[in-house]
């Protein structure tokens, strides 16, 4: 959870760094919409430590959690976000379009749209007989959206080795939940397609795990797809540069942040020490700012390569 | 236009459309607005702003993300004689709820025989220029102009924003009303001087369907709408100075399509450079090409010249994404190599 | 019920009766695809049971025991289907398409493509504060389209007039309910919206017309939607020509046509006498017959006014 | 096409393709068929005859009426090395899955930087002429011509039916393809006889992006595809009593889209008629005319016709159908046209 904090908080300040003085999305080092996932590490986390290589991830918009957990390459990943040669895509996908074949990750900025793609990995892994599973994350928001509820059918009715993860950070851009969703959980939703649904609240990593290592399992010995809503905190803006006006719980953020309050939970039980916690985070920051020196080393795309891969 | 005496003062584009909401949701109770954040929030790009503090949660309603959902509503409501104005936020969204566009939006009126109407605007945002990359950043408007049974307009200055957002509410049919983010006059984007102009406060209409000479000229006719309009106006300035004379037409209207305007242009000059920043292939500068080969090729002195996404998926890095967008510098080479 | 029936069966032999010597579906007076109701009249009857004017309805492919019981008139109807200029559409809506606008009545080809506008037509109603509400009707095969999925949720939040009927004839074209639904009861996945479901068996048009009558309440009181899934059956082919040889149900079909069987309780309990059956019988015929009549009197369109009518 | 030693038969279009699809999924472990009622039913329009009893139910996938569920789920499969061949029924129903077809289908391989591949057929009904009406009777070949990313191929006969799906599942890219109703040899549809025709047993492959001279001539090129082409051929013939020699070009794909063959066949007759059952503005027939526009447009020495609809939905019954289709009279109309 520390790596990708300090990740995203140094990306945070990157990404701002050179907009001004006229603040423009365009300008900078690293250009366009960005949607940072401070806050909902406990999601990508508890579920990426029951995932190994030849699992798949499709991820939504706010992908860089998950895009660590599972082990994309930080400095492809960076170099992608800057718009390199050397990044994940060279350049052509961004933040929000992040491939990383090896380790079977995607993510996409249409809404939920992810989830049917992870249930054509997860009819491929169970036609081949594999024992692996593709996981496919999406926002609260996002549960609204048609796909979702075609793809979890499809899952169910397959029997496919999918787990679908609905991260609940109450918020939809500026449209709270109850404003979005007539049901309390999207778990009741699960019920639905005969699937086992299950909510973790309070962003709770350890419950998280719990919940994930179940499905994860299930999905692995054929049992078929499993549904997680985890009710998460969207610590900042919806995208850098959103004022929030519309944001009523913001006073309550700063408390709610789950990496303090973890991290006071393993200090007390010994788990960990001040001075240990303080040495991952120095860990992460040294591999976050190598990241950042790769991708501003690494070259520009010449105008023309544009041209290429539009087909194989 | 009959608003050319009232006071004027200077607004973005984005201004203009949501004051054209604001006058006609005084005039006619029936008209309200939907979409996703376009309430509190007031637009992802402004195209709704303040209207919710005048209007409230009742009149400017946010939605889920449920494209097919509140679209199929506002067609229904639209059935039932009200005026809905609903966003889909970006353009590139389309594809999750087309069905409800284009085979009930667009068709109804017409299964019906006529006997039903639906009189709805469907507002999006297209374009790109800030590195959103290849599913933000889409135009899209050569294909809602293929498909018959709604009416497309693209804006691209303030004072057409207001008039045509004004007529597309009080037309009958449904009408789909697509905007630039680069022209909205944004505080957080890149911006030409264009996008913040002089608009009359009053209510007025612009017809839809009448293309505008945004500038005359003698050497080459440039054929375009939206941004590129701001863009070939800018070119045509700065080649007045190399002495040639460079006319633009801005289409405003895709459906319906003003072929007159087009071929007058080209009759006088010529020479036709079509910019536009939709794809190339199977689009609006194959249909502005084609109108002039179907009615008298001898009116061209040169080939005609086609500047658009060379059918490419649109970039993320800045490098790459302006390396297929149609650019000052890429107008400006394409006008002399007409006049080579 | 009869009414309905004596109308598609006489639509059937109308529309087989010139298609020959080679089978031919775009041949003859009606032509075109042809998708019949027989056998699913309980479920038209018992919902329409409790509309007025000013009602709505959306129906999908499958329309005529709707339009029939709300009230649609039969010659206009009949007329359309024989793509005649006094049809309903002048011609240019067909089978599939049926709208009457003082009826407030209209189909689509498109699966599940009716609940949005359903909600909306609602929306409207509810704007205006009227108590009129509007119906959705879908198979249980389009219960697994996204559309279904965002109508529901918007219907639910917004509490919108909307009585959603899914028709659950055990098929979809060929491919059976258990082979397309991931669940046994469509009126579980109203639970997901918060919103009351429930399942009708037996085709049993009594049932069917006091759910229909608790969803009506509901939603002319302002209490919101609900969901309605009634276990029907297709009497006959999904369209006119198919052959049906992926049909496993066929020898159990007859004995479940609900006309036989619900007279014959009518006739137990004294409610009508055969005779009284006959007459009913007879009363339909005449009136399909002059609907028939007026439609094949009536003149075709010119092969210009396909022009009109594309912008009002 | 190795194959013309081989022994031939005469088959409909329908089991062409049906045909093709079996010995890809022979020679190939990986390739599969997913869609509404294309297993034991063998598909609506027949595309998949035969396929469910060879096969078996885990290799020919009856579906959920759920477009963008299992289009998604073919791109996934496709992304992890499947060759998925997926039915969307009708392509008047590309609405509810054109997210998953624009946006992801045909992009994902341009976002990875070339790192992901998808290689997946999308196969749909096209065509009107049997009152089907506005929602079951469209082309729409032009809407997803003018998007980046996908091949789009669209067969005439039999021969190329077969040889266009073999290369179609064998080509690494996502393919749309796009098969006429009327053209498919159905026993329960009006047919053209060229709908069946000579086809080779075994295994071959025609080439996408390759247009076809389907006939020689020197007066008037007609530049055209799918069922027209059947019907331009029956026109070339009768108007050959007449003394006028028609060229018929089949264009075959649309995407690539063989230019040269267009150019060189207008550059040897100089008059163009345009034939597409698609809707006319904004799609393939402005398209054709703005390929010689911006070569050459004194190749011309008559203006371009294009036969469309035009640009209304297709209406039901059948002498409004017939009044906006492009039938053998209208195009032998169009083709005096030209000569006059
Ligand atoms: C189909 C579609 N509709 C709308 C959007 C615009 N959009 C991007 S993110 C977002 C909010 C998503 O909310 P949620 O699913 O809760 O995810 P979160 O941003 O909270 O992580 C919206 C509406 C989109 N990208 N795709
Ligand atoms: C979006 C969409 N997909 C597919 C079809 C083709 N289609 C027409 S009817 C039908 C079966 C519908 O089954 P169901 O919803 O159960 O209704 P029923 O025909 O049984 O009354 C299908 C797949 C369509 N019209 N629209
Ligand atoms: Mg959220
Ligand atoms: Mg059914």
């Amino acid at each position: 959870m520390v790596r990708i904090r300090q990740y995203e908080s140094r990306i945070l300040q990157e990404y701002h760094a050179d907009k001004s003085p006229a603040w423009d999305i365009g300008a900078g080092l690293i250009p366009g919409e960005m949607h940072l996932s401070a806050g909902q590490e406990p999601a990508a986390v508890g579920v990426c430590a029951h995932l190994g290589l030849g699992d798949a991830i499709t991820a939504p918009h706010r992908p860089h959690h998950f895009a660590l957990a599972h082990g994309v390459d930080m400095n492809a990943m960076t170099a992608e976000i800057y718009g390199r040669t050397t990044g994940l895509c060279k350049g052509k996908g961004g933040h929000m379009h992040l491939f990383d074949p090896e380790h079977h990750f995607s993510c996409s900025g249409i809404i939920a749209q992810g989830y049917p793609v992870a249930c054509g990995q997860a009819l491929a892994m169970k036609k081949r007989g594999t024992d692996r599973v593709a996981v496919a994350v999406a926002g609260e928001g996002a549960a609204n959206q048609g796909a979702f509820h075609e793809a979890l059918n499809l899952a169910a009715l397959w029997e496919l080795p999918v787990i679908f993860i609905i991260e609940d950070n109450d918020w939809a851009i500026s449209v709270p939940r109850a404003d979005s969703t007539a049901n309390t959980s999207n778990a009741d939703r699960a019920a639905g397609y005969g699937m086992p649904g299950v909510r973790v609240e309070d962003n709770d990593v350890e419950a998280v795990f719990e919940a994930a290592g179940a499905a994860v399992d299930r999905a692995r010995a054929g049992e078929g797809p499993s549904l997680i809503e985890i009710h998460t905190l969207r610590l900042w803006g919806h995208f850098e540069g959103d004022a929030q006006a519309y944001r009523t719980d913001l006073d309550t953020v700063d408390e709610r942040d789950p990496i303090p309050r973890y991290a006071a939970v393993l200090v007390e039980n010994g788990d960990l020490t001040e001075a240990q916690i303080d040495d991952i985070r120095a860990t992460a920051d040294a591999e976050v700012d190598a990241a950042i020196q790769h991708a501003i080393a690494s070259p520009t795309p010449e105008p023309d390569d544009a041209l290429d891969h539009v087909f194989a | 236009m009959t608003a050319t005496a009232a006071p004027t003062r200077r607004i973005t584009t984005a201004k203009a459309m949501a004051e054209a909401i604001a006058l006609e949701m005084r005039a006619d109770p029936d008209v309200f607005v939907m979409g996703e954040d376009v309430g509190a929030y007031g637009g992802i790009f402004g195209s709704t702003t303040d209207l919710f503090a005048e209007f409230g949660a009742d009149r400017v309603m946010d939605t889920p993300i449920s494209e097919t959902g509140f679209i199929g509503a506002g067609i229904g409501a639209a059935v039932e004689g009200m005026r809905p104005v609903v966003e889909l936020m970006f353009v590139d969204f389309y594809g999750v709820c087309m069905d409800q566009i284009s085979n009930h939006m667009a068709k109804i009126h017409y299964e019906s025989g006529g006997g039903v109407k639906v009189p709805m605007v469907l507002m999006s945002a297209t374009g790109a220029g800030y590195s959103d990359a290849a599913q933000h950043s889409q135009c899209l408007w050569g294909t809602f102009a293929h498909l018959p049974g709604m009416k497309v307009v693209v804006p691209s200055n303030p004072y057409d924003a207001k008039g045509l957002m004004a007529s597309a509410i009080q037309d009958d049919n449904p009408v789909i009303y697509l905007f630039h983010k680069g022209g909205q006059g944004l505080v957080w984007m890149e911006k030409n001087p264009r996008s913040i102009a002089e608009v009359p406060e009053d209510r007025y209409t612009v017809p839809i369907g009448e293309a505008a000479v945004a500038r005359e000229g003698s050497d080459v006719s440039i054929v375009t709408l939206s941004l590129s309009v701001q863009h070939s106006l800018d070119v045509a300035e700065e080649l007045e100075g190399e002495g040639i004379s460079v006319e633009v037409v801005d289409l405003r209207s895709l459906v319906p399509l003003d072929r007159q305007t087009v071929l007058d242009s080209v009759a006088k000059t010529g020479r036709l450079l079509v910019v536009d920043e939709d794809y190339r292939s199977f689009g609006l500068s194959g249909e502005i090409a084609a109108i002039v080969a179907e009615t008298d090729p001898t009116m061209l002195s040169k080939p005609v010249s086609r500047l658009a996404v060379p059918d490419v998926p649109i970039p993320y890095a800045r490098t790459l994404e302006y390396g297929i967008l149609p650019t000052r510098e890429k107008i400006a080479a394409a006008v002399k190599g007409l006049m080579a």
